[in-house]
């Protein structure tokens, strides 16, 4: 991607149930979003091991989404729960880790809410693009000298 | 003729070097068994000695500590050179240890407060270390000091690790008699139980099946059950998620393990890893709640990647 | 919130000139419910009506340079009770908030004058305040003489209903009708409560103006109401303005009196009557005069 | 992994899908880029992989070019996962063998910068690449499915549903939560465009349901809870006591003549509030059960504990009567159930312009069914609210709560036809100058249009417009006493003001108000509008996302009474199939526990929402593979790593992250 402009890479994790087909129905209602996020699917936002998020940052992804269903509407009853305590403390770690808040979001998305999907899409995408590149991956240069 | 053994340290604070010592009597039959080429700590080799070794011509080089100055960088690649096996002994080497810490920060912040904040320092020129530094005609050097800290198989190939903060004198014991039996695991292989702590927990049968944390607690708030699973507790114990082969211990001096074991095998970042499992324990539902229920973790990047920071999928912090 | 801080007051050009008797009753209504009101310091044209159809960019700044004073003040509540001040400083924050070109030109507008941008201005109408803030209840308490004039109609336009719908529901408001019965007034359902008075067409395409406002007093009437209660300076002259007019044009004579609801909550509650603005009136004279002389005193807690 | 053929080999294949994804995203390019990926022996661009020569191609690869490994770039996998892996299995080999990536729902139909989406495309696939690598090969597990179906809701659609399924020898509980079967269409006088009476239609089918041996009926009950999976679903119900017992109530009705109120006092929900009932009442005369209900919030004898009770004397040594009866809680084991929970008129108070609730003599149109119909609260006898006055004009609108901006955007489809039969039932009961005021006239189905150019024959009035309002003031004397329609005639082009006697609101449809919590309860998902949703707006219209779950009737969407009975219908053959197939295969993505490697650290216990985790005698956690759902929460919290899912196994979802985020 050209660097006239910065197009972030977004990593999106997307439970089965609401998010991912709030995704499809975006496309099947031929909404329009910029392509930046990369989707994973998983069954549910309760599957996400923080270990992938860091993964995702750490490969160099610019920001890192996850899309759940809302509260009280898990289709495993209360994965996303789950999802939300861990993401709390990970999103802790990461801030200390020197990552924006705005770079990892999680959002509860329903399998109707195509247009909800669409505008966190193309805020996320605006947001992180402010920020600036992460490039987590790209090698640090080690000068050894005082 | 004995096989020759090396023993030398990094970045560390000099435990590792008291497990050797710890090894007591048994050192006797150990130094019976191998030649001790180098041990720094102990006897006094100079490294050109090392260097007219014969590459190859050590048999085992135990290197404890993290990499942090060219020195230490020279020197595991100098051993790596002479040795045909290469151990990764104790925290440090494996995964940067506590001195990987330092990679929240940097050479310049590390300098700041080391040289110039401490409350013991008194350095009104504020004179920082130099790698060169001329004096009326002589010029005197000093080992680089890099920005990030890392762990030795970052640096050089490693062939085994040895965990702990100190590693236990038993692991070292077995190590080196596996070695002298020609009986090492895979290469890559951590040189202790793949299983997690609690499994040799004293206190295993006193977790209830269905924990839930309402409130986390620091050791010096409450009076510590004897005998009571310290995470039932809300004591933030990590053996869950940290490799067993300590023997319990912190847990049976009524400490909560840190995770200086690191993870196991089946586990990249050993604090995503502990993250994941702790906080979904926190006994609620409500977002406020969960936030107020975490916020009982004093510093959560400290505490769970305490010594696997340069080993994390984020190996330091981005400043 | 409670009133005893008061209120920032927005006269807007109306209250004083055609609607100064909007604002006389006012006053005087919240000088004896003991609500201060402060005048926001060197206010200027809300930008309403004509200007807003002009150049909303421009209209939008003129808002926008109240707001601001108004947003530097410890009080944050921003008394507008012209419906169309009302509406239009309303608008200015709606379309600020949530059209970015419009965000933009302000910003910018206020940044030139080197004026802060403005947060937080609640801005508020005084049929919403003495529902909401002062409450029927205490209304009904505070009377002091029981309504003796005839059944009212009260009409609401447009502006301060709709599209917000912070003053009163925008199709069926009830409020300002449920003041008046509080101080013992009865009202008649007037199904054009909400309908136009005209606006500035009795200027501009006059037959219009007049046809509508004719039809409101006709309904009025018809529906049994022997006046009409306004909260709007621009209603209330169109109805009151044009009666003589109208009654030529239609060969019926119409003698209503078109009076602000202040006047009647402020007579109700214990005003002063020579403060209430009443000698303005141009239609129903007689009424007007009837009704609110000493003799129609009667002791509502008697 | 080991291979049973060496090496790994995987072919890749994107599709157009016409021009759906080749029209954005250069899938030659895409298919050429995989050509290059490691362990890719075969890559092709197709025009339709789902069609027949599309799966040959993977099966016909996979012999020829020994393939092991099967990606597909098309659609959504919620469209064709299931295709492919049979395609995959065609083959030869494992199903599960086979990764899918989305390059139309999540890429082609939303994006339009043809080069980012191409792009897009080739990162999705190479991550797939890397994924399918390390896929395992996987079974189905299979689970027994229980014969019992539980119908929730008994309007034509439920009362459908369950005889259908009764009749194929099933049993099937029907839940109701009014005091009798019947719904909305029991309210109704004639259906539309035969004009046959609906009770007369209705009520031999409500009787049979109450005959049928098949069918347990508990109405006045609602569904409590509900947990288990498709074939096995534990379902505990409520049965609302009616203070009457049903076992030994004969349905005399004697009590509800004999109750302290000589005349009926309270509004008849049944009719509308048109009509008076007592506090113990049938709700109509052919309800089922014919088991009158005692109302709490309006009998006496619960309000002060003072009444006569004549009602129970009345009913005598049969002691039907107990004002001590408590509800009853029913638990049950079903294999399916058919949600037909139906759906509530609009309510017209919501567009205070039309003044319902204000004007009396406006009406809405369930009211008018009442109004017209003989059993009714004036016994069809069409009067304004004064109980006399015969209206000599009336005006209809359409579409009060549809395709309205305001309100309800949907068309609710049934109110041009209700609206036209209305019409014709008002003229012929009033001869009254009748009023149509409609936006469009939808008359799309068998015999409608007719219906339509026969009340143009009758001389009903048709005006294409939507009213502004309705209104009392006059404008002109002839307005005197009566309601004004405003409306722009958008055929003549002018504003019109129409004074009629009578106004009727054809209310649209909408969900029920407790829609959300039906859907929670059935863990089924709801659209934004508040009604049902069905799998595939097509090709599952009565499937939803959970498995053993369907719909039936307007829950679903609007419709008349013809589409919700043909959609009950398919909604219990749906059932049917699995009952008779007698088992359904599982997903095979549930977790489990790497044994030698769990140190029973209990951390996964208490995080399982099925209790599908036990921890063994040996100090190890164990997934009852049966009751997993594959979440996955316990596999993400593990903290020795100890635990995985199938399908979802942290290596391959690595290898996913890496393969996205591998670009150069």
């Amino acid at each position: 991607m050209s660097e006239a402009v910065f197009e972030p890479r977004i990593v999106a994790f997307f439970c089965n149930w609401c998010t991912y087909l709030a995704a499809d129905l975006a496309g099947t209602s031929r909404m329009k979003y910029p392509p930046n996020a990369r989707v994973i699917r998983v069954m549910c936002s309760g599957r996400l091991d923080p270990q992938f998020m860091l993964k995702a940052f750490a490969d160099g992804a610019d920001g890192v989404l996850i899309g759940g269903c809302h509260p009280g509407d898990c289709h495993y009853q209360e994965g996303n729960y789950k999802c939300l305590r861990r993401f709390h403390l990970l999103k802790w770690v990461v801030k200390e880790m020197g990552i924006e808040d705005d770079r990892f979001r999680l959002e509860w998305i329903s399998a109707s809410e195509g247009d909800r999907l669409r505008t966190v899409m193309i805020d996320m995408v605006e947001k992180v693009r402010a920020l600036g590149p992460l490039h987590w991956n790209a090698p640090v240069e080690e000068v050894a000298v005082s | 003729m004995k096989p020759k053994v090396a023993f030398y340290w990094c970045a560390s604070c000099g435990g590792c070097e008291e497990a050797v010592v710890d090894l007591a009597e048994s050192i006797l039959d150990v130094v019976a068994a191998v030649d001790i080429v180098l041990w720094p700590v102990a006897l006094d080799f100079k490294k050109a000695d090392v260097e007219a070794m014969e590459d190859g011509s050590i048999a085992a080089a135990f290197i404890n500590g993290a990499i942090r100055t060219t020195e230490q960088e020279e020197w595991a690649h100098l051993l790596r050179r002479k040795a045909q096996t290469v151990i990764a002994f104790g925290a440090c080497a494996q995964m940067g240890g506590i001195p990987g810490l330092a990679n929240f920060s940097n050479r310049a912040g590390v300098f700041q407060t080391v040289y110039q904040e401490s409350p013991s320092t008194v350095n009104a020129e504020g004179v920082l270390p130099e790698t060169t530094h001329r004096d009326n005609g002589h010029t005197v050097t000093l080992p680089g000091f890099f920005d990030t800290v890392q762990a030795l198989h970052q640096v050089i190939d490693v062939d085994y690790y040895i965990p702990g903060c100190p590693p236990t004198p038993q692991l070292l014991a077995d190590a080196v008699t596996a070695l002298l039996a020609g009986k090492l695991p895979e290469k890559g292989t951590v040189l202790a139980p793949d299983q997690a702590l609690c499994l040799d927990c004293p206190r295993k049968d006193t977790k209830p099946e269905r924990l839930a944390i309402s409130e986390f607690k620091r050791p010096h708030q409450i009076l510590i059950d004897q005998d009571k699973c310290l995470l039932t507790q809300g004591l933030l114990c990590l053996g869950p998620a940290t490799r067993s082969g300590c023997g319990a211990r912190c847990i049976e001096g009524n400490m909560c393990c840190t995770g200086c074991f690191g993870p196991t095998s089946r586990v990249r970042d050993y604090g995503g890893k502990v993250l994941s499992a702790i906080a979904s324990a926190a006994d609620s539902n409500d977002e406020d709640q969960i936030l107020s229920i975490l916020a009982g973790i004093p510093d959560p990047a400290g505490t769970f990647y305490r010594y696997s920071l340069p080993v994390s999928e984020l190996q330091r912090k981005r400043l | 919130m409670p009133d005893n801080k008061g209120y920032l007051y927005f006269p807007g050009c109306s209250l004083r000139a055609t609607g100064v008797a909007y604002e006389e009753s006012l006053l005087e209504l919240f000088r004896v419910l003991d609500i201060p009101l402060q005048e926001l310091e060197d206010w200027n044209c809300c930008g309403a009506t004509s200007y807003m159809a002009v150049d909303e960019g421009s209209a939008f700044l003129l808002s926008a340079r109240n707001l601001s004073i108004a947003g530097q003040k410890e009080n944050h509540d921003l008394m507008a009770p012209c419906s169309a001040c009302y509406l239009v400083l309303r608008k200015t924050q709606d379309y600020v908030a949530h059209y970015p070109e419009a965000g933009r030109i302000v910003e910018e507008g206020l940044m030139a004058a080197g004026l802060k941008p403005f947060n937080g201005v609640h801005v508020r109408h005084p049929l919403e305040i003495l529902y909401n803030d002062v409450g029927l209840a205490r209304i009904k308490a505070q009377t002091v003489r029981k309504w003796q004039g005839g059944k009212l109609a009260c009409y609401y336009g447009c502006q301060a209903v709709r599209p917000y719908d912070e003053v009163d529901r925008p199709h069926d408001p009830v409020r300002m009708d449920e003041l008046m019965n509080a101080v013992g007034a009865e009202t008649v359902d007037y199904s054009l409560k909400t309908k136009c008075c005209g606006g500035s067409l009795t200027g501009t395409i006059h037959d219009v103006g007049i046809r509508l406002n004719y039809i409101l007093l006709k309904e009025a009437v018809r529906k049994g109401a022997e006046a009409i209660v306004t909260i709007c300076p621009l209603c209330q002259f169109n109805l009151d303005a044009y009666q003589s007019e109208i009654s030529r044009q239609s060969g019926e004579a119409f003698d209503v009196p078109i009076l602000y609801f202040t006047q009647v909550l402020g007579w109700a509650l214990g005003g002063d009557p020579k403060a209430l603005g009443l000698r303005r009136s141009i239609g129903g004279k007689g009424l007007v005069r009837k009704w609110f002389s000493p003799s129609q005193e009667v002791l509502a807690h008697a | 992994m080991p291979e049973p053929n060496g090496a790994i080999r995987v072919g890749v294949y994107v599709c157009h899908c016409g021009s759906n994804i080749a029209g954005i995203v250069d899938c030659k390019e895409v298919a050429e880029y995989a050509a290059g990926l490691i362990h890719v022996v075969v890559s092709r661009e197709y025009k339709y992989m789902c069609s027949d020569p599309g799966q040959d191609l993977i099966r016909n690869d996979i012999q020829e070019h020994n393939l092991n490994r099967i990606v597909v770039a098309s659609c959504s996998p919620h469209l064709h996962e299931h295709t492919f892996r049979v395609a995959t299995a065609n083959g030869g080999l494992n199903p599960y063998y086979m990764a899918m990536v989305n390059i139309r729902e999540q890429d082609s139909w939303v994006h339009t910068d043809r080069q980012a989406a191409t792009e897009k495309a080739k990162d999705l696939v190479r991550a797939a690449v890397r994924r399918v690598v390390l896929q395992r090969p996987l079974e189905k597990a299979r689970v027994a499915i229980d014969p019992n179906v539980l119908v929730v809701g008994g309007g034509i659609a439920g009362i459908h549903a369950a005889l259908t399924l009764a009749n194929a020898g099933k049993h099937v509980y029907l839940v109701e939560r009014e005091a009798t079967i019947g719904g909305h269409m029991a309210m109704f006088d004639k259906t539309f465009p035969t004009l046959d009476c609906a009770a007369c239609i209705l009520t031999p089918k409500m009787s049979a349901v109450k005959a049928h041996p098949n069918i347990t009926l508990w109405t006045y009950s609602d569904v409590e809870k509900v947990d288990g999976y498709v074939g096995n679903y534990n379902v505990r119900v409520r049965r609302r006591t009616r203070y009457i017992r049903e076992d030994l109530c004969v349905g005399c009705q004697e009590c509800i003549e004999a109750c302290v109120y000589k005349q009926p006092k309270f509004a008849d929900e049944f009719n509308q509030g048109l009509g008076k009932r007592r506090p113990i009442y049938l709700p109509f005369p052919q309800a089922i059960p014919q088991t009158p209900v005692i109302d709490r919030d309006t009998c006496i004898e619960f309000k002060t504990g003072k009444c006569k009770k004549t009602c129970l004397e009345v009913c005598g040594d049969r002691h039907a009567i107990d004002f001590k009866l408590q509800d009853q809680v029913e638990e049950i084991k079903v294999g399916n159930i058919i949600l037909a929970t139906g759906f509530q008129p609009f309510d017209a108070k919501r567009i205070p312009y039309y003044g319902y609730g204000h004007y009396p003599n406006v009406y809405t149109s369930l009211e008018i069914e009442r109004l017209v119909n003989a059993s009714g609260p004036t016994n069809g006898e069409v009067v304004l609210r004064d109980g006399k006055t015969v209206p000599k004009s009336i005006g209809i609108i359409h579409c009060v709560g549809s395709r309205d901006e305001n309100t309800n955007r949907w068309c609710s489809r049934v109110c041009c036809m209700y609206s036209l039969k209305l019409a014709h039932l008002l003229k012929e009961h009033t001869g009254a100058d009748i009023f149509n005021f409609y936006i469009d006239m939808r008359t799309p189905g068998k015999s409608f249009e007719e219906f339509y150019q026969r009340l143009l024959g009758e001389g009903v009035h048709f005006i294409r417009g939507k009213v502004a309002e309705v209104t009392d003031w006059v404008f002109d004397p002839s307005e005197e006493g009566k309601l004004t329609l405003r409306v722009e005639d958008t055929l003549l082009g002018v504003v019109r003001r129409i004074p009629v006697d009578m106004v009727v609101l054809s209310v649209g449809m909408e969900g029920h108000q407790d829609a959300q919590d039906v859907r929670r309860l059935f863990n089924i998902t709801c659209s934004t509008e508040g009604f049902f949703q069905e799998r595939h707006p097509k090709l599952a219209p009565v499937n939803t996302f959970t498995d053993g779950v369907f719909l039936a009737g307007c829950c679903q969407g609007p419709k008349d009474i013809p589409d919700t009975v043909a959609q009950a219908g398919a909604a219990a053959a749906e059932a049917l199939a699995l009952i008779c197939a007698g088992y359904v295969e599982q997903e095979p993505n549930c977790a489990y526990v790497i044994e030698e490697q769990c140190s029973g650290c209990k951390t996964c216990i208490p995080l399982c929402p099925y209790s599908a985790i036990t921890f063994r005698e040996d100090n190890r956690a164990e997934v009852n593979p049966v009751l997993c759902k594959g979440c996955g929460t316990c596999v993400a919290a593990c903290p020795s790593g100890s635990l995985q899912q199938r399908m979802f196994e942290d290596d391959e979802l690595f290898a996913e992250i890496e393969g996205v985020l591998a670009y150069v």
